[in-house]
């Protein structure tokens, strides 16, 4: 048994350290703020302190920690995206999220599963052939696999489809892995807190001010805080910010719904994505199946769940995997996906001077936690785009450029 | 399943509709900048957003606006209230 | 009421749609019913099926005259859904209330996923689809009637 | 020994017949009625599952469908929860993540490890050193988890069905009854739904031998069976509350999707735990449970029994408990027993000692209860130990406090607050037509809960006639408290649970606090306490009071977590339901059969692909090339979009839509259709054909023919045009009658004169073909000379058929989409989708003469304006030399110049026309050029290097279009 457990046995009235600080008041002046205190909003305060040395940074939350997107989503880190610019920025997320169960001291639970992209028609394959290349152009692992390297790893799963639409083959992500979202959240937070950044939950930010074209601080629910940079990490709540700036964005907000079955023995150990029925499935560690599909078919700010939603992935969960009818979904929820018209985030400095954004993450946000994290911080830093994220700038639309990752349209998970 | 009001069928679930997304309208004669905006730049944040939405079994389209934070159908509109020309295409040349 | 039957139903259908359809079908001396409503002909009946939009179901339909005034041939595939029951059949695929559906009552709606058109019978209804949907439609509908029928006969 | 009881008046057994079913292959019997755990109660069976984390004897609880630990498997089923699963012949059980068996697990010495095992343990091992974590993974992985699945299990179709109602009435309690009878007696069509198989609720297990009761229950039975306006639906969960009373009730036999004008729950309470050291131990129930088991099972729950209470129910507990010749040791009383009622003096007249202001230090057993150890409380939580008491007993009764079973109360938007004085979180504000009666109102007196009810009727009746309510929610609720606001007792050897899912003591939830983890959201995802099966049923309140007293807060301030569906958790297959895959079907489809047509999947179509053998595929499409080429060949394409356009402002329409002008086609000529969206991307093409001044009929790709007949319409809306649009996708049949004999086999089916200038390429006209009625237009996509021939659907399988006898005589043979892929590839055409992506506009697919910049207006014009002079990318054609014998060579491979990605290739086959390889790719401007070099790298990384031609590869000067003619000049 790892030595850590027995030092508990050993004197059992040892308290372990905080993860987070107790509620402190608002300090009136920080140099950064971060509002969002989600995955990326930790990682990006993390990285300052730690690449940085920049402490003097207030990570506001209005809910809990990591209480947003960071808990809805399907845990899935994958890079075998389309686009050289997609694949490099999220191959880069990949490789910082190996290390960082070791950065943290914490058990993330990085669970290297491998990922299947299952295509039902040519067009799908196409795709995934497409995909494949690309990837492999990167030294990402990916390949086309034919229906018996899927039967190999997956037997239980009919690529029959109950006779309806059958898989003809898939896109086989051998890196593609799952992770516990919480602690990745809470990795970072303990990380940033314990280099002197201060995370203050229940703390809305109201408004943002600025005056000739310099942000000057942000109000608040707690109180007004002066400083010169704000980093909005708020994914689902993105517009609510960007609308105190006087911004106008692509971005729309869509609910993705999830669902968790009771937690049974393992039985599957890959991640199983299907473009065309746009559903996924893992099993988490716990024993959980987690499954999902694409988003709700109109714009809602809301996390209410739909019974449609769970009747359609039932549905299609029984012709992937007809034996687990007996299953019994426990709980269902929703997180708010901040969609943008290239399936591309939108990062980097913006008009506004002191100004950063990082949004736009749809159904794509937790694989790219880290190198968010990272990115963000060396931009606010530096005043200036990093490389791996200018192709994700706001001007992008305003010049007619769109990240190609809409070029293979089909839902990625 | 959400219910959407239809002025002259009533009430019917939203698995019956497409979704048409915001309604908009493009600035005629705008410079590349503002035309820009309206190609790409949505409302985004929640609020009172006038959307269409399609009603496959009668085919037609629907004009509502919809608070999109509590999810309520606030009302009708109808089309003839955001109809605009279209620039006059030449005759038949 | 008899045994619950779904059978073929095949109607002559046309579609007689335009500005100037209503005039048209008033000047041929037929009855022009309120929109989603029906009227009886003499071998069949007529729904207004728009403002400015008829579907005949009968061997002659009227001709089309004025410049706004079009005729389509129309093949839906149409079934009959009769007998004790009908209403069990339809709770599966259709989500609205149909307790108060009568004779010659007249409803655009999804069932099972499709768009289909209802008329109500004495006992019973006949829905209407897109042919192409026809043989999915006509499918789906019998492995229910089947399954109620295997069901009341057990209890 | 038997625990069975003579029959009780409300007991829902059959006494006529015996039940025997197997746990672990050891024989038990119960009656028709008894659910598993009942049955193995009654046969002395007290051990009836392990806990999860720490593998501990565990029995019953509830018996209200949270009892987790009582969870069995068997060939057919897994997660069977023993508290409400009834028994059946010949049933055979296992408990369920028992290695060993429940009576051998050999697990169950893990709680001795329990000290290392804190809260959040795996957070903090197991991830270094990196290479050891996946075995450690393995071992948490087998280790979690409760039941197995059986991969050979199918699916079981179990139909849904919708159900409507005007007044849904959630638990058929005192107050459910009363509010159905009173809503159905207003004229209101009323559904009654309980999760028991019987309706009655508390009235029948906790009120059994009260006299005011007695009526009451003979009266709403009565009144209930006997009114129409009322379906009662028993063994039934209201699964969730969804958007506009949107409500699953889910039976044994599928779920009834209801749609509820208005909804009264009365679901009652779940009664709460109190937390002491062994308090999970058999023997340790609550006291609603077990009057459940006498009342509903005639089980008695113990010999000698020591009662905890802290409210009336408690003593009304005992008494029932006394009745069913349960010795009581003692009552400890958490309050003061003689401010409650005169029920604590009852119990002193029959000897019973109650204790006031006691809390119970601990249990004492260890595969059951054999004692209890109770001492005075001092400050809240601590005990005075040196005046404890200890007595032998092999029953715990906790009546100590309810939570609401208010889950769809909150789903429905409504505010709930902790009210101090019930001492029980109560409705504040609920949304209209939404209503709480009885003790989830906090309305406790059975007299009460019926004016209650009848006030919950009242007011939906109110809103279903469309007045306001009037009625007073705040009315009828108990001025007496009901909950200990700490029913909990530290312990220096902690097994003091506050989840009895997850084995959480309360211990973790403090040290998940001390360690920063101090909300309610982060202390459950933490710790995991309310994420087990029961969601919490029996440890949220519990959890929530640990972290208010922790923060020094109130119960409101702490807020809860979440409520969401499912209140108890819902089969896959049940959710799915009947299986509805919606196909469409060609009316030639039968023609493709008898063809032997291979299919493929376009949207809903089936579409044969080639006809023949996998084996000869290959040669099949050679062959139907060669075919359309040399002969005559016929391919159905029904599934492509259909649309007329009828009106004054049709033309308008389609030149604002599509990027050519469309306003001078003639009348009789077709002219090729390109659509884009705002962002200058292809979105559909088609072909757009004139047949009057204001008569235009549109085909569209199979993939975009209903998204191109939606957007048609919503722009006629917008534009506010004198249209009408009919979408005749399905309506009409179509079949494309191609090659040299095309034009010879038609003129002896039709009068129509297919002349050359009577009937031109690009033509449309309206005639008869073999006596039906046919629109035919002579399109260019294979690059023959053909007929696209539409007809009415059901007119299509003659037409078909007569084609193809009639064409015998020119070697007429059925042509598939691989085929035509390869036909259309020959002439360079595009195929939307494929050729395109999502992000291709009409310049970069070579198409810049398809583009009218000049026109005042169409969709994505001043984008394409912008867009032109930065075009970066270019679609070209390539061939590979006729003796080409390198790697095989397919669609979305890379063009790599100078080591980078410069382009993909998006259509490549072998063509038979030419003999060998031809494809088109996107690639980056600088690269192309006639001639150019097009270096491919294959799926294994080698390149070849394909050379760039010009497209068309054939017939650049569309001869093949006479073709006919000129073979009669040659003769």
């Amino acid at each position: 048994m790892p030595w850590r457990l027995l030092k508990f046995a050993l004197n059992p009235n040892h308290s372990e350290p905080r993860f987070f600080p107790p509620e402190t008041p608002l300090k009136e002046r920080y140099d950064m703020v971060i509002i969002g205190g989600g995955g990326h909003g930790l990682a990006c305060a993390y990285y300052l302190a730690r690449e940085h040395g920049v402490t003097n940074v207030a990570v506001l939350e209005q809910g809990y920690l990591g209480g947003g997107n960071t808990g809805r989503n399907t845990t899935i880190v994958r890079s075998n995206y389309l686009t050289p610019e997609g694949v490099q920025f999220y191959d880069a997320s990949l490789k910082l999220f190996e290390d960082l169960a070791e950065d943290f001291d914490l058990n993330i639970f990085y669970s290297n599963r491998g990922h299947y992209t299952l295509a039902h028609t040519d067009s799908a394959m196409r795709t995934m052939r497409w995909r494949a290349e690309v990837n492999k152009h990167f030294g990402i692992d990916s390949e086309v696999v034919d229906r018996s390297h899927i039967a190999a790893n997956v037997p239980d799963m009919d690529l029959d489809c109950g006779g309806d639409a059958p898989v003809l083959g898939a896109l086989w992500h051998a890196p593609g892995a799952v992770a516990r979202h919480d602690a990745v959240a809470w990795g970072y937070g303990r990380g940033a807190y314990q280099r002197g950044v201060e995370i203050h939950q229940k703390t809305r930010v109201t408004g943002i001010k600025v005056d000739d074209g310099k942000v000057r601080g942000v109000s608040t629910s707690r109180g007004d805080i002066a400083c010169d940079k704000v980093i909005s990490m708020v994914a689902g709540s993105s517009p609510r910010i960007t609308s105190m700036v006087g911004l106008e964005t692509p971005i729309e907000i869509y609910p993705l719904q999830a669902c968790v079955t009771e937690p049974v023995k393992p039985f599957l150990d890959t991640i199983i994505v299907s473009g065309s029925l746009h559903a996924y499935v893992s099993q988490s560690s716990r024993g959980e199946l987690v499954m999902g599909a694409s988003v709700d078919p109109n714009v809602l700010h809301s996390t209410r769940s739909s019974f449609d939603f769970v009747e359609e992935l039932a549905d299609k969960m029984l012709d992937l995997f007809p034996f687990t009818g007996r299953l019994r979904v426990m709980r269902q929820w929703a997180g708010m996906s901040d969609i943008t018209p290239d399936f591309a985030p939108i990062m980097g400095k913006t008009p506004i001077e002191g100004f950063y954004l990082d949004a736009g993450w749809g159904t794509w946000g937790f694989k790219a936690t880290p190198i968010s994290g990272k990115t963000m911080a060396w931009t606010a830093v530096n005043d200036r785009n990093h490389e791996l994220i200018e192709p994700f700038r706001l001007e992008r639309f305003a010049d007619f450029v769109q990240v190609g990752e809409r070029g293979a349209a089909s839902v990625g998970h | 399943m959400k219910l959407i009001p239809l002025p002259d069928l009533g009430p019917r679930p939203r698995s019956e509709f497409d979704y048409g997304g915001e309604l908009r309208r493009p600035p005629m004669g705008a410079d590349t900048a503002l035309w820009a905006a309206y190609v790409f730049n949505r409302q985004g944040a929640p609020g009172l957003l006038r959307e269409w939405w399609y009603h496959r079994p009668t085919g037609a389209w629907y004009l509502f606006e919809r608070d999109t934070l509590a999810d309520r159908f606030i009302r009708h509109i109808p089309v003839q209230d955001i109809q605009y020309e279209l620039p006059s295409a030449d005759p038949a040349v | 009421m008899p045994m619950l039957t779904l059978t073929e139903h095949p109607l002559p259908l046309w579609l007689v749609l335009g500005a100037d359809s209503p005039a048209c079908i008033r000047d041929s001396g037929l009855p022009l019913p309120e929109v989603m409503r029906t009227a009886a002909l003499a071998n069949g009946f007529l729904a207004r099926t728009g403002r400015e939009e008829f579907l005949f179901a009968t061997v002659q339909p009227p001709e089309p005259i004025g410049a706004h005034c079009w005729r389509y041939r129309r093949d839906d595939h149409v079934l009959a859904l009769r007998g004790s029951g009908w209403r069990r059949v339809m709770a599966q695929v259709c989500h609205m209330d149909l307790t108060s559906f009568a004779a010659s009552d007249w409803l655009f709606v999804s069932a099972a996923g499709i768009s289909v058109w209802l008329f109500g019978l004495e006992d019973g209804l006949l829905i209407g689809c897109d042919p192409s949907l026809g043989n999915y439609l006509q499918h789906t509908l019998s492995e229910i009637v089947a399954d109620l029928a295997h069901t009341t006969s057990q209890h | 020994m038997s625990c069975r009881l003579p029959i009780q008046p409300f007991e829902w057994l059959d006494r006529h017949q015996r039940v025997r079913f197997t746990l672990e292959g050891r024989g038990f019997e119960g009656y028709p009625g008894d659910c598993v755990s009942s049955a193995l109660w009654a046969s002395g069976q007290r051990l009836l599952g392990r806990s999860f984390k720490y593998h501990r004897p565990r029995g019953l609880l509830s018996l209200a469908n949270h009892d987790i630990n009582a969870l069995y498997e068997n060939a057919d089923d897994t997660h069977i929860r023993g508290d409400v699963t009834p028994i059946s012949a010949g049933l055979q059980l296992s408990a369920t993540n028992t290695p060993g068996g429940l009576w051998h697990d050999r697990m169950r010495w893990l709680g001795r490890l329990s000290p290392m095992l804190r809260v959040g343990f795996y957070y903090k091992a197991f991830h270094s050193p990196r290479r050891l974590f996946p075995f450690w993974e393995g071992v948490i992985r087998r280790a979690a988890g409760l039941g197995k699945v059986n991969t050979a299990w199918r699916r079981q179709v179990t139909p849904k069905w919708y159900t409507h109602c005007e007044v849904l009435v959630i638990g058929a309690g005192p107050a459910g009854m009363q509010a159905a009878l009173h809503a159905a007696e207003g004229g209101a069509r009323v559904i009654l739904v309980d999760e028991n198989p019987h309706i009655g609720g508390s009235l029948d297990y906790a009120w059994v031998h009260d006299s005011e009761a007695a009526s009451i229950r003979v009266q709403l039975k009565q009144a209930i069976k006997a009114h129409p306006g009322i379906q009662v639906m028993t063994g039934t969960v209201a699964g969730g509350w969804y958007a506009d009373q949107w409500i699953p009730l889910c039976t044994p036999d599928g779920i009834a999707k209801t749609r509820a004008g208005t909804m009264i729950v009365a679901s009652g309470l779940l009664e709460q735990p109190a937390v002491f050291h062994n308090n999970d131990l058999p023997g340790v129930m609550l006291a609603s449970g077990a009057q459940r088991l006498v009342a509903r099972y005639a089980v008695q729950p113990c010999r000698r029994a020591l009662l905890l209470v802290a409210n009336d129910e408690g003593y009304r507990a005992a008494l029932d408990m006394v009745a069913a010749g349960v010795e009581l040791v003692a009552v400890a009383d958490l309050g003061d027993p003689d401010a409650r009622s005169a029920l604590a003096d009852e119990l002193r007249s029959e000897g019973v000692p109650v204790f006031a202001r006691h809390m119970i230090h601990e249990a004492e057993g260890s595969d059951g209860v054999t004692g209890a150890v109770i001492a005075p409380r001092i400050a809240d939580g601590q005990l005075d130990l040196s005046a404890s008491r200890r007595f032998a007993c092999d029953g715990i009764l906790m009546s100590v406090g309810w939570a609401p079973a208010a889950h769809l109360l909150y789903q429905a938007g409504g505010k709930l607050g902790y009210d101090e004085r019930i001492g029980q979180i109560v409705p504040r504000e609920l949304p209209d037509g939404v209503y709480a009666a009885g003790r989830v109102n906090g309305v406790f007196a059975l007299a009460d809960q019926l004016q209650d009810a009848r006030r919950a009727a009242a007011d939906a009746l109110a809103v279903l006639a469309g007045h306001t309510p009037k009625g007073d929610p705040l009315r009828w609720r108990s001025r007496d408290c009901h909950s200990a606001d700490w029913p909990i007792a530290e312990h220096p050897k902690g097994k003091n649970f506050v989840d009895m899912d997850e084995d959480l003591q309360l211990r973790d939830l403090l040290d998940a606090a001390a360690e920063g983890f101090d909300n309610i959201e982060l202390i459950k995802r933490f710790s995991t306490v309310g994420m087990g099966p029961s969601q919490g049923k029996h440890a949220n309140m519990n959890a929530i009071r640990v972290l208010a007293r922790t923060l020094g807060q109130t119960i409101d301030q702490t807020g809860s977590t979440t409520a969401r569906p499912f209140y108890h958790p819902q089969r896959l297959d049940h959710l799915a339901g009947r299986r509805f895959r919606v196909h469409q079907r060609s009316a030639l489809h039968e023609q493709h059969v008898a063809a032997g047509a291979m299919f493929m999947e376009a949207g809903h179509w089936q579409r044969p692909d080639y006809y023949g053998s996998p084996a000869e595929r290959e040669d099949q499409i050679r062959a139907e090339v060669r075919a359309v080429r040399n002969g005559l060949g016929i391919i159905d394409v029904s599934t492509l979009g259909k649309i007329e356009v009828l009106g004054p402002d049709a033309a308008r329409l389609l030149d604002a839509v599509y990027t050519m002008r469309m306003t001078n086609v003639k009348q009789g000529m077709t002219r090729y259709a390109l659509s884009v969206d705002e962002t200058g991307v292809i979105v559909d093409d088609g072909i757009v054909g004139r047949l009057g001044a204001d008569r235009f009929y549109v085909t569209t790709t199979t993939s975009h023919a209903a998204a191109s007949y939606r957007q048609l319409g919503r722009y006629t809306a917008e534009w506010g045009l004198n249209v009408r649009i009919l979408n005749r996708t399905g309506q009409l049949a179509a079949m494309n009658l191609a090659g040299p004999h095309s034009r010879r086999l038609l003129a002896t089916l039709t009068d129509l004169d297919l002349s050359e200038d009577a009937f031109p390429y690009l033509g449309i006209r309206e005639a008869e073909v073999a006596g039906i009625p046919a629109r035919l237009m002579r399109v260019g996509f294979v690059g023959e000379l053909g007929y696209e021939i539409h007809v009415p659907y059901t007119c299509a399988a003659e037409l078909w058929q007569r084609l193809m006898a009639d064409g015998d005589d020119y070697g007429i043979r059925p042509f598939g989409v691989e085929a035509q892929r390869r036909l259309r590839l020959e002439k360079g055409h595009i195929i939307v989708g494929q050729d395109s992506d999502g992000l291709t506009t009409p310049y970069e697919a070579g198409m810049p003469w398809s583009v009218h910049l000049k026109k005042p207006f169409f969709v994505g014009r001043q984008t394409l304006e912008v867009l032109q002079p930065r075009t970066a990318r270019q679609l070209v054609g390539f061939a590979l030399p006729t003796n080409y014998t390198g790697p095989e060579l397919c669609e979305c491979l890379l063009v790599i110049a100078d080591g980078n990605i410069r382009g993909r290739v998006t259509s490549v086959s072998y063509s038979p026309t030419l003999g060998h390889l031809i494809g088109l790719a996107m690639i980056d401007k600088p690269l192309a050029g006639i001639d150019q070099p097009l270096p491919i790298r294959t799926t294994d990384g080698r390149i070849v290097e394909a050379r760039q031609v010009a497209t068309p590869f054939y017939d650049p000067e569309g001869l093949r279009q006479r073709a006919d003619l000129q073979l009669a000049e040659a003769v």
